[in-house]
């Protein structure tokens, strides 16, 4: 089935196109964009992202894994260190400080991994209706539809100040 | 604030050339290497080989080649180890801190500021390995389970350091890396050949869809929310392996702040004295404007008000304490042979910074870059005052001494400047050096805006 | 050392699994090497003790050598000894290097043709020896020192068989002075013996009690036990030095009168005018004030001496009013051409106080025995000029170093056709010998000696030889049967072992064997006093410099004997805390007139010659007179000279005999010392000293403490403030951090809780009794196997010693002196004798600093309360030694067990410890090793460790008891009822609450001595 | 075939007594063999095993060093059953076990009958003996020198030696026999490492104060 690639200059465009076409039905929608833009974010999937569980989650871990490891292992074989307690809380805040950074930040980078869908498709063989232009300075919305629905939204896609439509896929 | 300089005009026709001139100008950085560039790696290769060359005889004959005495067990090596901490804490700082109070501007520097700090804190880690004396039995500092069933201790402030600058040294990395995805989707876009895989491989995959940036987007946030508190906490521990001893003039509650102050201080100076010349040799002008010196110059006095305050601080506390050992550490400092460390480090730390409150200085790129590189060796040489003068001098008069570097440690030193210089040159040549997108979002933005505009 | 001697010393000794030598866990093959035959009282792994006797001096104290696999390790004092009482110095301690030392020869040498020495066989050497004086026996002459009874009686039975002269003996400190005095004032040439234990009163006229004195060790534990704190409240027994430094003596005496040098016999004759006049003798002298005493007023001395009448006075009288009064005569370093006169006149002085007989015992002239007269050496170096010798035989000595270079002993042994040495390791005699017959070293060798009367010393081997060496004796008995069969016939016929048990027919030898000789009281045989001879001059000096040259003897190198053992190198000058090198005292005003600071070098010129040697400006030496220690400048030897340095025939430091007049000779012709006032210039060169003490100045820090007579007797309550009483901790083992964690941690867990351990191992020191004498590091050397660092090392302070001694001038303050590179200056005062030596090592603290900063936890706190360092944990952060307050703790630089130990200085090692590696911490254990032996004894006896079972080396070897080591946990131990001391305990540096498990005890000031 | 019929006409001869006591052996399972002994071979001693383990103790294949003399510990301490502190004698009131003196060896051999000395580890011993030269055994239980082991601690606690050395009375060939039984978290430990020692320690309550050992 055939898929329709509109090129774009602003973000703003590119963000009323794709609702116009959500709003009509068409699922099959992708939005390329050379750089972060927070119109773009919610257009496609309004739900905020998931990526903040990972994070949340992984420092949880850490401070839990900290403060149990260095309780554990500094009884597991108890020496008397200048007469301090072998729990030592205030002390072990540290392990359990750096460990929740720790284990956040790579929970953070698997979120974005797995939220974002990396490593993605063939590793940027161009996919369907990916330019390099996109990683320029252009926008790019790609539509999947029916033969019948080409024109429709290549008149659409042009209504939102598409520079050029292009058929990227008969 | 001044406002942001309007961007130049060539952007606004983006459609005249097959590519972006954001792309060509920045990724321009990254071909062609020229002669100088090529003499310029191969002088910080020959002295880091100098400098290992030096390690591994200090390995094999024992670290009795280094100036240590009796009272004085630590030199040179964590003077500069705590220097090159401090260095790597302007990076995250600009990124995180920054990120987190959406200072735009920061854009353009984030991305070789990250770079920094992440070859300072591979500078730094070194320096504990060269520090210790058995370096071969090193791995004992880890808590891993082992036959012996032995385990290490948590209370010790070096255990701490091991946590925290492993931690710091990932978390870098994975700022870095995550900021880098887009941009090596970029140059994977424009590059045939080898680096063509390389940046396939490296890229991800990535294609800017909307659910890319956005969980993309969202993980910056995040980190940047972990590596504040962070960089805030890395620099506070180094600082309590000397506030956590007894020793006169490292036993004070004022150090973990102070440091801090003094490792964004000298960090900023760092980013200054290198990005100063990167932009004069690769024309970054349009990029790096001296409006983003200006800021850097202002935060740089800033700090340097802090640190001072800190040193007056110290001086009153050891005074006003009536503690005999504390007072005649101090005053040893200041006027024992060691005086000129101390007034270097004031001189460079509280002095010239001062020139800074007048905007012509500030925006003077030479004084910038002049007065940074003595705000380095000012810091350098605090560290030097905080280590060697205080150990010099403790509780017991009969076993006071003095310590002098010998070349050994000279030569390791040079050679972690020289090792930090060849990091950041093939950095250069190899991933942008300016954080491409960012740039574009602030250029496509102000675009937009003139759009608006003309309507 | 060549293969085969290892192994034939392997043969006998046998080594145990991991002997100390094996570096670290090396994968190489490690031999089990068993006994062919065992001895059937030893056990691989035990020690087996034998008594024998230390022959480093001429004092002769009683020892127990510790054997292990049969070699000899450490050098302990025999407890039944009446010398010594189980205390030993540092000089004995060091003696067992002697054994494994490297420069030892292999077996016989012969000088070739190239002028090296080759190796020979005892049979061609002998018969060399013997061919050359049977050509002519008048013309061969032997010189040496004291080979001990037997040998020496043996020794001159051979000369007599084969015809050659009666030898010389040389001694460079023969206190021969003294025996001639001893012949003037009571008719007896013999050398008295004198005895402390129960004085009040002592006045040492320059003998060094505590260094270089008749009888340092004992002396040292009778001074301390005469004025014991705890036995006697009113103070005990005063000491009065005179002399012009402030020497180790000086620095424990109570009043220090700083005496023109030389001036000592017009003081002592002025004391007794004084006393007598003060009512001394009850009227029994006073003959003498008309007579001998007549012009020795009190301001006529005050003028010869510098000392105010005023004093002469007091001390008359106080000397007048004291129960038990004994003056010591005049040491080497001050005698000079009038030495026998002002010796006789401090004998007359303690005749006057009624010292005679008890604590001045005059014993019966002995037979036999090596005599020795300067006068005589002097008179074979003229015969040799003249070439009226042809073979010189010279055994124990070492001429050519120790005769002054003016002497000419040097040119006139170069006129001697056959010089043959005994020497048992290479010196720089038996470097100019043709032939060398090398001894056994002390531990190796049977003898015997007298070193005074009522003591009758064994000498006994420990092991078997390590080289083909043989007794001195014995190769002499062999030349005398090589030389004649009529020699031999009047020679005995068997060995040296033989004759020296039948010299010892008459008594048990067996019983003497364990003993270690037979002892008996002296016996007190002076008949007559008569003051009569006795004159009394000022010295005659040579040479038109305005200071006086005092060549003192070095506290360790003695007369040089010593330079070449490398610990007696590395122990610091207790005075100086210099090591491995020379110096030159001067005082503050004479360092600025000749303006010159500390280290830069000075020239001294003579008649005799010049050296140059690197200044020590201090406050506690007079202005007019310049100290130069003997004992350095040797230009052969591994550690004596810097050949170990790899600066082969470099000297190291000077030979003070250098500058002096070779005819330097008193009235009975024995050597004199002070003798010279050189030319002093400043050479306008500096050369940084290995000094390892920074400033003398306390700062007023809790580190050596002291506190007033008055404040300790509660009646002064302003001079209580100086005392420590109030900053007292006094020991309770609640107040060790550690054990109240390890009661409540292992209680909740039912583990054996700290209660279980009955042990809390502490210390005390004791500070009033502490002389600084340094025997204890150099024990702790040996007991611990510390490396000698060596002469760079030590000028980077990067020595191993595991206990140190710091030295203090009173409270000292808190000056905000701008710190220079040079350690501060001396703060002491002609006339202060507030000295503070104030040992220290690791102080076990209950809240170790040093703990907690140890990322891999290789020192913690054991249950016991030793702090303890596992060296193959540690990775060498340094961190520890960074917050140890105390500075106790050493680092390895070096792999100093490789670079520090030439063979086969490692055999000497102590299996017992492990020898560290590079890159390690380490410190003082309180000889944990003897801990966990005498636990494992008490175990198998199924019993606890006793108090007192364990003895620290330190503690162990302390001539005057300053160390008490024990169970705080046991109130009845001696340690904790030391500790308990409510006005003297303290802990060092207690404002930092570390709680350690040592308690100093302060120093007593006892104040001038009343009139 | 268990009948040879064709060793039946030329006997098999022995040429030492070892031999001999193979060939005896054999004809003890098999009547028929016929055998041929010299009178000077045909002797009780040295025993059989004693010469079976003699060959063992030299057997290259085995695993184990090489020691200089064939001596077998399955011959002394299994067959013959000597307790083992009559040569280690050391073990129960030293640090070390101790390893025997040729006299001590000499004190049992020099009493044996002659053809003893057909072994050639015999003879080697009464070589040294001669020479009074000590044997350089090859040392198989070793610890690092950091380690302060004590026999006669583990002795008088009543530990068997086999313990720590593994089943000695049944080795001809010494060697470090393997064993993991204590494990640590999940890691085995080989034999003399710390950890196997430290969980006997645990198991049997000793001291786990590190200055027990390291000092």
């Amino acid at each position: 089935m055939p898929s329709l690639q509109g090129v774009f200059d602003a973000p703003g465009p590119v963000a009323e196109a794709a609702k116009r076409l959500k709003n009509r039905g068409f699922s099959d929608l992708e939005i390329y964009a050379p750089a972060p833009f927070p119109e773009l974010d919610d257009v496609l999937d309004p739900k905020p992202s998931r990526v903040r569980v990972y994070t949340l989650g992984g420092g949880l871990l850490g401070v839990v894994t900290g403060y149990a490891m260095a309780i554990w292992m500094s009884n597991d074989w108890p020496a008397m260190i200048g007469g301090k307690p072998f729990a030592a809380i205030p002390t072990y805040t540290v392990i359990g400080f750096e460990l929740t950074i720790l284990f956040g930040a790579l929970a953070t980078l698997l979120g974005l991994l797995l939220v974002g869908r990396l490593p993605y498709g063939s590793f940027g063989k161009n996919d369907k209706g990916y330019d390099k232009r996109f990683s320029s300075e252009e926008f790019g919305l790609v539509v999947g539809c029916r033969e019948r629905d080409v024109a429709e939204v290549d008149a659409l896609l042009r209504a939102h100040h598409a520079k050029e439509v292009n058929l990227v896929e008969a | 604030m001044t406002p942001p300089p309007a961007l130049p005009a060539a952007l606004e026709h983006p459609h005249e050339t097959s590519d972006s001139k954001i792309n060509r100008d920045l990724l321009s950085v990254m071909d062609g290497v020229s002669p100088g560039y090529f003499l310029l790696l191969g002088t910080t290769i020959l002295v880091v080989t100098a400098a290992a060359l030096t390690w591994i005889y200090q390995i094999y004959i024992g670290l009795g080649i280094a100036g240590y005495t009796h009272p004085v067990f630590w030199g040179v090596y964590i003077v500069t180890f705590v220097f090159w901490i401090g260095i790597a804490h302007a990076g995250t700082l600009i990124s995180a801190i920054l990120f987190l109070f959406r200072a735009k501007w920061r854009n353009s520097i984030n991305r070789s500021a990250e770079a920094m700090t992440v070859m300072a804190v591979m500078t730094a880690g070194m320096f504990l390995g060269i520090h210790v004396g058995r370096i071969w039995k090193a791995y004992f500092i880890l808590p891993y389970p082992n036959q012996r069933g032995l385990w290490v201790n948590f209370r010790s402030p070096l255990e701490w350091d091991t946590f925290a600058i492993s931690t710091y040294a990932t978390t870098s990395i994975v700022f870095l890396f995550i900021g880098l995805i887009p941009d090596i989707a970029i140059a994977r876009d424009r590059y045939a050949g080898w680096r063509k895989l390389l940046y396939t491989g490296l890229a991800l995959g990535w294609q800017g869809t909307a659910r890319q940036w956005k969980a993309h987007s969202r993980s910056v946030l995040h980190l940047s929310g972990l590596a504040t508190p962070l960089v805030l906490s890395v620099h506070s521990v180094v600082s309590w392996d000397f506030a956590m001893s007894i020793v006169p003039g490292w036993h004070a509650t004022i150090f973990a702040p102070y440091f801090v102050a003094g490792a964004i201080f000298s960090g900023f100076a760092m980013v200054l004295t290198v990005m100063i010349p990167v932009r004069r040799v690769f024309g970054l002008e349009e990029y790096i404007t001296n409006y983003h010196f200006e800021n850097m110059a202002r935060l740089i006095l800033l700090t340097s008000l802090i640190v001072g305050y800190a040193y007056v601080t110290e001086y009153f506390v050891a005074w006003y304490s009536g503690v005999e050992a504390e007072q005649s550490a101090f005053w040893f400092r200041a006027f024992g042979p060691y005086w000129f460390s101390t007034w270097t480090m004031i001189t460079c730390n509280v002095v010239f910074p001062q020139l800074f409150w007048f905007k012509r200085l500030r925006t003077h790129v030479p004084t910038l870059f002049v007065v940074s590189t003595f705000v380095n060796i000012g810091m350098w040489f605090e560290r030097y005052v905080i280590i060697i003068t205080s150990l010099g001098r403790e509780y017991d008069p009969a076993v006071w001494g003095i310590y002098t570097p010998t070349w050994a440690e000279l030569t390791i030193f040079a050679g972690s400047f020289a090792f930090f210089a060849m990091l950041f040159l093939i950095f250069m040549k190899l991933l942008p050096v300016v954080a491409i997108y960012e740039v574009k979002e602030l250029a496509i933005h102000e675009r937009a805006h003139a759009a608006e505009g003309a309507h | 050392m060549p293969e085969i001697d290892r192994r034939s010393f392997l043969k006998l000794a046998g080594v145990s699994a991991g002997a100390a030598a094996a570096a670290g866990c090396s994968d190489h093959v490690e031999k089990l090497i068993p006994y062919v035959v065992q001895p059937e009282q030893m056990t691989p792994g035990n020690p087996v003790w034998y008594a024998s006797t230390c022959r480093e001096c001429s004092v002769g104290c009683g020892v127990h050598v510790k054997t292990r696999e049969g070699r000899p390790i450490k050098l302990e004092g025999n407890p039944d000894h009446p010398i010594n009482r189980g205390a030993l110095c540092a000089r004995a301690q060091a003696s067992v290097e002697r054994t494994y030392h490297p420069d030892r020869y292999p077996g016989p040498m012969r000088r070739n043709a190239a002028g090296q020495l080759a190796a020979a066989s005892w049979d061609e050497a002998l018969a060399q020896v013997a061919e050359a004086i049977r050509a002519d026996p008048a013309r061969v002459r032997v010189l040496g020192g004291d080979p001990g009874d037997t040998a020496h009686a043996l020794l001159e039975r051979v000369a007599a068989a084969t015809g050659i002269a009666a030898p010389v003996v040389t001694q460079p400190f023969a206190r021969e002075a003294l025996r001639a005095a001893t012949e003037q004032v009571f008719g007896v040439a013999t050398q008295p013996i004198f005895d402390l234990s129960g004085a009040d009163l002592v006045i040492d006229f320059g003998s060094e009690l505590f260094e270089s004195g008749p009888s340092p060790v004992e002396h040292q534990r009778q001074w301390a036990d005469a004025r014991d704190i705890q036995a006697h409240l009113e103070g005990g027994a005063r000491l009065v030095y005179v002399g012009s430094r402030l020497s180790l003596t000086a620095s424990s005496s109570d009043e220090w009168l700083a005496a023109r040098p030389g001036s000592e016999g017009v003081l002592a004759l002025a004391l007794a005018r004084a006393a007598i006049q003060a009512g001394a003798g009850a009227g029994a002298y006073d003959g003498l004030l008309s007579g001998v005493l007549a012009g020795a007023s009190a301001e006529a001395a005050a003028q010869e001496c510098d000392v105010s009448a005023e004093t002469i006075e007091r001390l008359g009288r106080a000397l007048a009013k004291a129960q038990a009064a004994v003056a010591l005569p005049p040491g080497s370093a001050v005698s000079s051409r009038r030495a026998v006169g002002s010796t006789a006149a401090v004998l007359l002085l303690n005749q006057v106080v009624g010292a005679v007989g008890s604590r001045l015992i005059v014993p019966a002239a002995q037979a036999g025995g090596a005599r020795s007269s300067y006068r005589d050496v002097l008179a074979l170096i003229r015969e040799m000029r003249d070439e009226q010798v042809d073979v010189l035989l010279i055994h124990h000595s070492n001429p050519v170093y120790a005769l002054p270079a003016s002497a000419g002993f040097r040119d006139a042994l170069a006129k001697v056709r056959l010089v043959v040495s005994f020497a048992t390791a290479k010196d720089e005699t038996s470097e100019k010998a043709h032939l060398v017959l090398p001894d056994h070293a002390p531990l190796e060798a049977w003898g015997d000696a007298r070193p005074r009367a009522g003591v009758r010393a064994l000498v006994q081997p420990t092991l078997r030889p390590l080289y083909d060496t043989r007794a001195f004796a014995d190769a002499m008995l062999d030349l005398g049967r090589a030389v004649s069969p009529a020699a031999a016939a009047q020679l005995p016929a068997g060995s040296f072992r033989s004759e020296l048990e039948a010299a010892w027919a008459g008594v048990d030898f067996r019983a003497a064997q364990k003993a270690g000789g037979v002892f008996v009281a002296p016996a007190h045989a002076a008949t007559g006093f008569s003051a009569a001879q006795i004159q009394v001059a000022a010295p005659v000096l040579t040479g038109e410099g305005e200071l006086t040259l005092l060549a003192f003897p070095h506290p360790f190198l003695g007369d040089g004997s010593g330079a070449n053992l490398p610990l007696l190198q590395e122990v610091p000058d207790p005075v100086t805390h210099v090591a491995w090198d020379s110096w030159a005292e001067i005082s503050l005003a004479t360092a600025e007139r000749l303006g010159v600071e500390l280290g830069d070098v000075l020239r001294l010129e003579s008649s005799a010659g010049a050296i140059e040697v690197a200044a020590f400006p201090r406050g506690g030496i007079r202005d007019d007179v310049i100290a130069v220690p003997t004992g350095q400048g040797h230009s052969v030897g591994h550690f004596a000279s810097k050949a170990g340095q790899g600066l082969p025939d470099v000297a190291r430091g000077v030979n003070v005999a250098d500058v002096l007049p070779g005819d330097g000779v008193d009235e009975s012709g024995g050597r004199a010392w002070l003798t010279e006032k050189p030319k002093v210039t400043a050479s306008g060169r500096h050369r940084r000293l290995p000094l390892l003490q920074w400033s003398d100045n306390k700062r007023e820090r809790q580190l050596g403490e002291a506190i007033t007579l008055a404040a300790l007797s509660g009646h002064d309550e302003h001079g209580a403030h100086h005392g420590p009483h109030e900053i007292h901790k006094p020991y309770d083992p609640a107040a060790d951090a550690a054990d109240e964690q390890y009661e409540r941690t292992f209680h909740e867990q039912g583990e054996n809780s700290a209660k279980a351990s009955d042990y809390r191992w502490g210390m005390t020191v004791d500070l009033d009794r502490c002389t600084g004498c340094s025997a204890c590091i150099a024990a702790c050397y040996v007991e611990n196997n510390l490396p000698r660092v060596g002469e760079d090392e030590t000028r980077l302070v990067r020595q191993m010693a595991w206990l140190r001694i710091d030295r203090w001038v009173g409270e000292g303050e808190p000056v905000l002196e701008a710190g220079r590179v040079h350690p501060s200056k001396s703060r002491e005062r002609l006339g202060d004798t507030d000295i503070r030596n104030a040992p220290i090592m690791c102080q076990h603290c209950g809240a170790a600093p040093c703990e907690p900063v140890c990322p891999v936890i290789a020192t913690y706190h054991n249950e016991e309360g030793l702090n303890a360092m596992i060296y193959n944990r540690c990775i060498g952060t340094r961190y520890c030694a960074n917050n140890c307050p105390y500075k106790v703790r050493r680092y390895n630089y070096w792999d100093h067990q490789l670079t520090k130990w030439p063979a086969p200085m490692e055999l000497g090692l102590n299996p017992d410890v492990t020898v560290r590696g590079q890159g390690v911490m380490e410190k003082c254990t309180f000889c944990v090793q003897r801990v966990q032996y005498a636990r494992q004894q008490a175990k198998n006896a199924g019993g606890k460790i006793a108090d007192g079972a364990v003895q620290t080396a330190c503690q162990q070897s302390c001539p005057s008891n300053v160390i008490t080591f024990g169970n705080l946990r046991d109130p009845q131990s001696e340690a904790s009822k030391k500790a308990a001391d409510p006005k003297r305990g303290y802990h060092a540096l207690h404002v930092l609450n570390t709680r350690p498990a040592v308690t100093y005890l302060s120093k007593v000031i006892r104040g001038k001595i009343e009139g | 075939m268990l009948f040879a019929p064709a060793a039946a006409d030329e006997p098999q001869s022995a040429a030492s007594v070892c031999e001999a006591q193979e060939l005896k052996a054999k004809q003890a399972k098999n009547p028929a063999l016929a055998i041929q002994i010299p009178p000077e071979f045909d002797k009780a001693w040295p025993s059989l095993d004693a010469c079976r383990s003699h060959e063992a103790a030299w057997d290259e294949e085995a695993e184990g060093p090489k020691q200089p003399i064939p001596f077998s510990h399955k011959h002394h301490a299994g067959s013959f059953g000597i307790d083992c502190q009559y040569c280690h004698s050391g073990t129960d009131r030293s640090r070390a076990a101790g390893v025997p003196s040729v006299e001590l060896c000499m004190g049992c051999h020099s009493q044996f009958p002659a053809e003893y000395d057909q072994l050639e580890g015999v003879q080697i011993l009464k070589q040294h003996w001669d020479e009074k030269r000590p044997i350089e055994w090859v040392q198989i239980h070793r610890l690092p020198e950091h380690v302060k082991f004590q026999h006669q601690a583990h002795v008088r606690a009543g530990f068997d030696c086999q313990t720590c050395h593994g089943p000695v009375e049944e080795l001809d060939k010494l060697y470090l026999v393997p064993d993991t039984r204590w494990w640590q978290y999940g890691l085995p430990t080989q034999k003399l490492e710390m950890g196997w020692c430290v969980m006997c320690h645990r198991d049997n309550g000793a001291s786990q104060d590190c200055l027990t050992c390291h000092y």
